[in-house]
């Protein structure tokens, strides 16, 4: 293990940086968000949840796919470039890397995202504990051990330290390169990172929503929580705006679209929203032609359909990003605990 | 995706000599639709419209580019020469490479390299046009004047000469309007009743024409060529068909405190009554405000009378209902209200009356018979003063801001008519301008002044006060010889501004014909469409659209005629296929589209609609096709894009721009 | 509130509405959500009126208008504007409506409160619509703290329209004119800035935006059943931001589609996930068309017609008002 | 002459009147209980104004025979109110005069309780702003 | 294709008219042989009112350096009252769009009969110096319309 003053930070930002390009959490105008340091970005690891997951690292917003340019009346493609460069994702949480890895059975499985594989493959995941959790926050729920990130790095911010643990080869690679900034840690040290992490623990116990129960909630449960009219209730105040798919780190759903450039043609993906009155639009129309069914299909899928198809994984790591979000206070905690109540009122 | 077919002109050396013809051709060629390109000398010639015709055969084209002048020029040719050779004339647009490019660019690369663009910016809407036909609607061959006046029996005899059938519908007992409480009319003193009474007469006896007096429209629904109008025939309580005009009934009716409305109130009537002697039709209605029988139960005295048998207590309101293919309104005017103009005194006195109480009181069939005199003690006047522009070009919130037009005259008629009659009696005249553009109409004032010797004094009355002596105290003003000038006057004659008749408001709403802020009917276009109303096959006749005098009328009478007869004469109408057309799934039914149109096309309907299998009523925008002419406000004011306007479809135009841009 | 609720109760059990539509309890403190209550029980038991219960439940009545009977809605006092333009845009049915007045004393934004650094709150005191706190006691996992009302109201509440509400079958509660700020003064600040500060400012505001539509679907004048946005008819749908240019497009159009429509109700503003102030758009209009046409505010009445549906003769010109000031 | 011109701005700009409203109908002057009493009548106010004429109308009797009863401002029809503009006229004059004028601050030693409240304001409107 | 071979900037300006009154006064510029540049390129619409703020924001996404709309002068409309409300779009959409910093002057609205083929002229003349003192439009243009 390691450390380093975090008055010394922009050392380690600049380190890092002068090697491969650098994500970390920065606050612009009031909200923050994963964003690329140059010199003199400061780095916010004070505030615990980004807005927007960083999952826009590894599977951006919007991505070219291709370009098809018109010369005359001939076309020719140009397909776009994988990554190629190494990338730091510097201060991650916990539930921010599960959600990496609900992204990785959707990606890397057969037919394999080669998108996404090459940014996963060029990517360097630096973790940081939780200091505070929130009221909002249920990783615990999901088997998430916010005190014990599972990453390449994972680090600590005690008093005005910053403790540094590599895990992985690529942990240790990028901790070789920036050796020169880091100090060892000795047993004190230990003892430091050791009393945050009960320290941590301790407040996740304490969290309102902690002893949410999944019970029920599982891949064999379609039958009975489908045609629950539990549902039929529950997505009433649902705007069917895109929020909490937005700031979800698994939702993976995405659209594919062509724009004209005047040019030529770019293909590109894009996020979609399942709560979209157009989302898997087809010719005949909507598969799903009310809110209801919409609203039900998020978290039929991830609670019932995922865990069904990526051997009982939930994609639902308790973040509590819906829960902060949702414009009409609506959230998969609201869900879980309706079909609970349902179940004590049976 | 379409077949395009692109033609370039060379308009002689007109678009050749500063446009490369061969590289537009060339260009034009790659993009994409095109499937043909040709240049040649002159396009619109017969030859050129023959290349055309061949293509659209031999090349199966279905969509046309004509890059050439100004559509404004040949776009009709071209699209018939496309209609002829079986494409749809719709699918044509023109690229206008000579007014705007090789007539107005010398450089023959910029010229040729922006001719390529305009051409490309059409070939993109082409790309995106659809066949359009233009509707048919059926044409009713029945004409509906509104109001009985002058203007409505004019346009009532015209539209009749020309074979059609005519209803006038007349609010009031008779037809005949203001223009029969006239006493004479300028500049050339003819009696009003002489020249307007063969009129109504003429009117009444046309086989084509049907007058419904005492009636009033109640709804209209339907579009040009085709409305169907509710008329109220009000309960006149004497049998039309029987009714000899005896007149015996009236001289018998006991209750005879009714102020008479065709002497403006100046004196009584009886309860059952015709407006005046040559009414249209003679035949009386029972007031049943004043009536004694309907009032009380008794009396029936005219029932008894009537040895016709013609009086009905029994009638009932009736509602015709009929169809017309176009529509005159008619509805004249009355003078204003004076309560705000109290300086006159005109509540007080009642010698100070107005100029239509004037010609009622000069008037032999009038309340005086037709001797000049005062109606607070029947005395015969010695000064007479008439004050102009009372409640006219007033900017302020009292009166009108506009100026009403007959004043001038009428006061130099009348001046010069009581100098005639009562050479004793001094006429003066407080005037801000005296306005006499017309023929004849600056001589006739001069000779009031020389021949008959009215004071016409320039300048504004400020005030009449009426005196314990029954006198009335003028104080006014003499702008030339800058002096106030306070004199005693017998009477005092106010030229009251004129507005609208008020039942204006309610049938502009029904006709959905928009008015202006002074209740004038708007013109479709102030300088080129004075007798038509915005909304198709509605037409204006008279005072209804701005003041005019009774040569201006009955002119404006003529010309509505004329309008409506050119619409009734047609079997069928073709409607602009370029309207607006809302898309029921989109449509939010929220009215701003409405709001907007100038045409009132645009009602709404409540439907069962399926929209990808959710059904549901919703309340939808239905452009009606006859309306539209094709502006697209709609389009613009509808936030969710449903409505969109056909020939300039959204799509349309954004290929274009994005064509232009790239 | 219970006075609230034993009005509903009434309504409910006389069969004058068949459900009521209001707020429901959260499961923290500061989270109720709009909601049906169909029984007394339900009422007594969940339904909630208090300082967070921001949410303008009139868009809510486009649905509520096509159910059965006759659903109670609580309407604040800004919420009746909205209330008002639906029925102007023939988009909820009057009838179908009985509408309680709610009084209200400032709406709160937990934003505000976090953005104060408290985290973990557990329960929040004050913000109940009884009585007069001007302070909220913050009970959190990391100890007790406080913070002023006025400091954690919405930026709504601080050019609050009034008192009164425009349109309402009974009233019920006492309001508080919160008003302590100009409506327009972020709007004139912005206006002052050079062309290339105004830019500057506007492409990091809206670089954010997630284009999650969350502003556009809570928005009560934004009740097209397709957004042009949404819609494949024109070249206009657009799901991400793929360019800066996307998100100014979108915004800009919104902002346009509602002028003359908006209430400034600002609950665009409320749910932006990324704190976007998007009441600047809309207020820039509404102090455009204030200034070019004479004061209008949409949703004073249900039967006006807005200024961009009508016009006068001699209205000013595009050229000479974009250099104004 | 500039001068006179900033004066023409002036009296435009207290009276908020509009002189080129004007259609000369003189029914200001027939209205005018004072006309014989003036020297420059009130139609003229309009044109002098117009004209920039300030010099001569501040110098006539008009000026200060105008009773300010308002009866050309109630009556005028094209909203030009001749009256509002000799009020105005009026108030240069006093501007001019600079510091010799009524200060609300003197009012409480000026003030007589049996003075009528209505003087005393209608004084404040003629000669004070 | 390239036109002139040095780097001088040509900007890309639309511009709408109304078929009554506008086009048919650049039609009277262009038979009047009256010149402007070549940089502005006419789409015809029935009326001023048939212009949507999408399309004026369309034309600045694909890349034009200005946008100018022309119609009947008010009161001249031939639909009698679209360019009355024409006239509110454009003045609060320009408002709105100087507000973010888009350079004053790059959107104009004009009035121009049928009889004034001088002023169009004039008009297309000023407004073209005008966008070129501004230089190329970056604040309102998609880049990936770039070539």
């Amino acid at each position: 293990m390691f450390k380093i003053a975090k008055r010394n930070l922009p050392e380690l930002l600049r380190a890092i940086a002068a090697e491969q390009e650098l994500y970390l959490p920065v606050n612009i105008s009031g909200q923050t968000n994963f964003a690329v340091w140059t010199e003199g970005t400061e780095a916010d690891l004070d505030t615990l949840k980004t807005v927007k997951s960083p999952k826009d690292m590894f599977f951006p917003q919007s991505e070219t796919l291709y370009t098809v340019k018109k010369e005359n009346k001939k076309l020719s493609i140009q397909p776009e470039a994988l990554r190629e460069q190494r990338f730091v994702a510097f201060g991650m949480k916990a539930c921010d890397i599960q959600g990496i890895k609900v992204l990785d059975k959707v990606f890397l499985a057969e037919p394999i995202d080669t998108f996404y594989a090459a940014r996963r493959e060029h990517g360097t995941i630096v973790a940081l504990a939780c200091h505070e959790p929130e009221e909002t926050c249920f990783c615990k729920v999901f088997g998430v051990d916010c005190a014990e990130p599972d990453a390449d790095v994972v680090m600590w911010a005690v008093g005005e330290m910053l403790y540094w643990k590599p895990v992985t080869e690529k942990g240790k690679a990028l901790t070789e390169s920036v050796s020169g900034v880091l100090e060892a840690a000795d047993e004190a040290d230990e003892k430091a990172v050791s009393d945050e992490q009960d320290n941590i623990r301790a407040i996740v116990e304490k969290l309102p929503y902690t002893n949410l129960s999944l019970e029920g909630w599982d891949g064999n449960a379609t039958d009975a929580k489908f045609n629950s009219p539990v549902w039929e209730k529950l997505f009433k105040p649902c705007l069917a705006c895109g929020t909490c798919t937005f700031v979800c780190p698994t939702c993976q759903c995405y659209d594919i679209k062509d724009y004209d450039t005047g040019h030529g043609v770019q293909r590109y993906r894009c996020w979609d929203s399942c709560m979209y009155s157009d989302f898997t639009m087809m010719a005949h129309g909507n598969n799903r032609t009310s809110q209801m069914q919409r609203f039900r299909q998020r978290f039929m899928h991830k609670l019932v359909y995922f865990p069904a198809n990526n051997d009982g994984m939930y994609s639902c790591v308790g973040c509590g990003r819906c829960v902060d979000k949702c414009p009409s206070s609506l959230n998969i905690v609201k869900v879980i605990k309706a079909f609970e109540k349902e179940a004590v009122d049976q | 995706m379409q077949r395009i077919g692109v033609f370039v002109c060379h308009c002689g050396s007109n678009i050749a000599a500063t446009v490369d013809v061969k590289k537009v051709v060339e260009m034009a060629r790659l993009e994409p639709g095109v499937v043909h390109a040709e240049d040649y000398q002159y396009m619109c010639s017969e030859v050129g419209q023959a290349k055309i015709a061949a293509a659209i055969h031999e090349k199966h084209l279905t969509g046309v580019v004509v890059c050439s002048c100004s559509p404004r020029m040949h776009e009709a040719t071209f699209r018939k020469a496309a209609e002829k050779a079986g494409l749809n004339p719709y699918m044509v647009e023109i690229a206008n490479i000579r007014e705007h490019c090789s007539w107005i660019h010398k450089n023959i690369e910029e010229a040729t390299e922006k001719a390529v663009i305009l051409a490309r910016a059409a070939i993109a809407k082409v790309n995106l046009n659809a066949p359009l036909k233009a509707g048919e609607s059926r044409v009713t061959k029945r004409a509906l004047v509104i109001g009985g006046g002058i203007a409505g029996i004019q346009t009532a005899l015209d539209i009749a000469d020309a074979g059609y059938e005519v209803d006038i519908v007349e609010k009031t007992p008779s037809i005949g309007g203001r223009m029969s409480q006239l006493d004479k009319t300028f500049p050339t003193l003819d009696c009003s009743a002489c020249i307007l009474t063969p009129k109504m007469v003429e009117a009444s006896a046309h086989e084509k024409i049907n007058i419904y007096t005492y009636s009033e429209v109640e709804k209209v629904t339907g579009f040009v060529g085709d409305f169907t109008v509710d008329i109220r025939k009000k309960a006149r309580s004497v049998d039309m068909t029987k009714c000899t005009g005896c007149g015996v009934c009236q001289e018998k009716c006991p209750s005879k405190k009714a102020p008479s409305e065709f002497n403006r109130g100046l004196n009584n009537r009886s309860a059952i009554y015709t407006p005046f002697a040559q009414a249209i039709p003679n035949v009386p209605v029972i007031d049943r405000e004043h009536c004694i029988k309907f009032k009380t139960g008794k009396c029936g005295l005219c029932e008894k009378v009537c040895q016709a048998g013609a009086i009905d207590y029994t009638q009932k309101d009736e509602i015709i209902t009929e169809k017309y293919g176009a529509i005159v309104v008619a509805t004249g005017f009355d003078t204003i209200k004076l309560d705000k103009y109290d300086e006159y005194a005109y509540s007080q006195s009642k010698d100070v009356i107005t100029s239509l109480e004037l010609e009622r009181i000069m008037n032999a069939a009038g309340p005086t018979k037709g001797h000049l005199e005062r109606l607070s003690d029947g005395k015969p006047p010695k000064n007479m003063v008439f004050i102009q522009c009372v409640g006219s070009r007033c900017s302020d919130n009292r009166g009108k801001s506009y100026c009403s037009k007959i004043c001038c005259m009428y006061t130099a008629k009348h001046a010069m008519l009581i100098r005639d009659k009562y050479p004793d009696v001094n006429v003066t005249v407080f005037y801000i301008d005296v306005r006499t553009p017309g023929k004849n109409f600056d001589e006739f004032y001069r000779r009031a002044v020389e021949d008959y010797g009215v004071n016409y004094i320039k300048g504004q009355v400020g005030k009449v006060a009426p005196q314990p002596n029954g006198q009335l105290l003028v104080q006014g003003v003499d702008l030339i010889d800058n002096k106030q000038i306070l004199m005693e006057a017998d009477m005092v004659v106010l030229a009251t501004a004129i507005e609208p008749d008020p039942s204006v408001r309610k049938i502009a709403t029904m006709l959905t014909a928009s008015i202006d802020t002074n209740n004038f009917l708007t013109e479709a276009h102030a300088k080129l469409r004075p007798v038509e109303s915005p909304t198709a096959g509605v037409f204006l006749s008279g005072v209804c659209q701005g003041p005019k005098d009774i040569p201006e009328t009955v002119a404006q009478a003529g010309a509505a005629a004329v309008k409506a007869i050119g619409l009734l004469a047609k079997d069928k109408l073709m409607t602009n296929p370029c309207t607006a057309k809302s898309d029921e799934l989109l449509c939010n039914g929220c009215s701003q589209c409405a709001n907007v149109c100038p045409y009132g096309a645009i009602s709404y309907e409540t439907k069962l609609i399926n929209d990808h299998g959710i059904r549901e009523e919703r309340r939808v925008a239905v452009v009606n096709n006859a309306l539209c002419q094709g502006c697209g406000a709609c389009t613009v004011t509808c936030p969710s894009g449903a409505m969109d306007l056909q020939g300039f479809s959204n799509r349309q135009i954004l290929a274009e721009v994005d064509a232009i841009c790239r | 509130m219970q006075e609230i609720i034993n009005r509903a109760k009434e309504l409910l059990a006389d069969g004058t509405v068949a459900r009521v539509l209001g707020w429901r309890i959260g499961d923290l403190p500061y989270n109720p959500e709009p909601s049906y209550f169909e029984t007394a029980e339900d009422l007594e038991k969940n339904f909630v009126y208090d300082g967070f219960c921001g949410a303008n439940l009139s868009k809510y009545m486009i649905e509520g208008s096509k159910l059965e009977g006759k659903t109670l809605v609580f309407l604040k006092p800004c919420d009746t504007y909205s209330f008002n333009q639906l029925i102007k845009e023939n988009r909820v049915d009057r009838e179908k409506a009985y509408i309680i007045g709610v009084g209200c004393k400032g709406k709160l934004d937990v934003e505000k409160i976090k953005a104060q650094g408290i985290k973990g709150i557990l329960s929040i005191s004050g913000a109940e619509i009884e009585g007069d706190a001007e302070t909220l006691t913050v009970n959190t996992l990391y100890g007790d703290k406080t913070v002023a009302y006025k400091d954690a109201m919405l930026e709504r509440c601080h050019v609050c329209k009034g008192k009164e509400h425009m349109i309402f079958d009974e009233e019920i509660g006492e309001s508080k004119d919160t008003k302590d700020a100009d409506r327009f003064a972020e709007v004139e600040k912005i206006e002052a800035m050079k062309p290339e500060e105004k830019f500057a400012y506007f492409q990091k505001e809206l670089s954010k935006c997630i284009r999650c539509n969350a502003c556009r679907n809570v928005c009560p004048a934004c009740s097209c059943r397709k957004c042009v946005f949404d819609s494949t008819k024109f070249d206009s749908a657009q799901k991400a931001n793929a360019d800066s240019f996307e998100e100014k497009m979108f915004h800009i159009i919104r902002a346009f589609h509602v002028a003359g429509r908006c209430t400034d109700c600002g609950e665009c503003s409320r749910v932006c996930p990324q704190g976007i102030p998007l009441h600047l758009f809309n207020r820039k209009f509404i102090k455009d068309i204030d200034e070019f046409y004479g004061d209008y505010q949409a949703g004073a009445d249900a039967e006006s017609k807005g200024p961009l549906t009508s016009f006068t003769f001699g209205d000013v010109e595009p050229g000479v008002t974009g250099g104004r000031r | 002459m500039k001068s006179e011109k900033k004066q023409a701005e002036m009296i435009r700009e207290i009276s908020g009147v509009n002189p080129y409203k004007c259609m000369k109908c003189g029914k200001c002057s027939a209205s005018c209980p004072s006309f014989n009493e003036m020297d420059i009548k009130p139609h003229q106010f309009v044109s002098y104004v117009l004209h920039e004429d300030i010099e001569s109308l501040v110098k006539s009797e008009s000026l200060w025979k105008c009773l300010s009863c308002f009866a050309c401002v109630e009556r005028c029809p094209r909203d030009v109110k001749p009256g509002k503009l000799i009020d105005a006229a009026r108030q240069l004059v006093v501007r001019q005069r600079g510091e010799t004028y009524l200060s609300p601050d003197e009012v409480p030693e000026l003030l007589d309780p049996e003075l009528p409240q209505q003087l005393l304001v209608s004084a404040f409107r003629r000669y004070r702003r | 294709m390239s036109i002139t071979a040095n780097e001088e900037f040509r900007p890309k300006i639309v511009a709408f008219c109304c078929n009554w009154c506008s086009y048919a006064g650049a039609d009277l510029a262009g038979s009047s042989r009256l010149t402007y540049p070549a940089d502005v390129k006419i789409i015809r619409v029935p009326c001023s009112c048939r212009v949507n703020p999408m399309f004026i924001l369309r034309a600045f996404e694909k890349g034009a350096d200005g946008v100018i709309m022309c119609g009947c002068h008010p009161g001249d409309c031939h639909y009698s009252t679209g360019n009355y409300y024409a006239r509110r779009r454009m003045a609060l959409l320009f408002s709105m769009l100087d507000y973010i910093g888009v350079e004053h002057g790059r959107t104009r609205v004009e009035w121009v009969s049928a009889a004034e083929g001088v002023k169009f002229s004039q008009t297309m003349n000023e407004f073209v110096a005008k966008i070129t003192s501004l230089g190329k439009n970056v604040r309102l243009e998609d880049l990936r319309c770039r070539k």
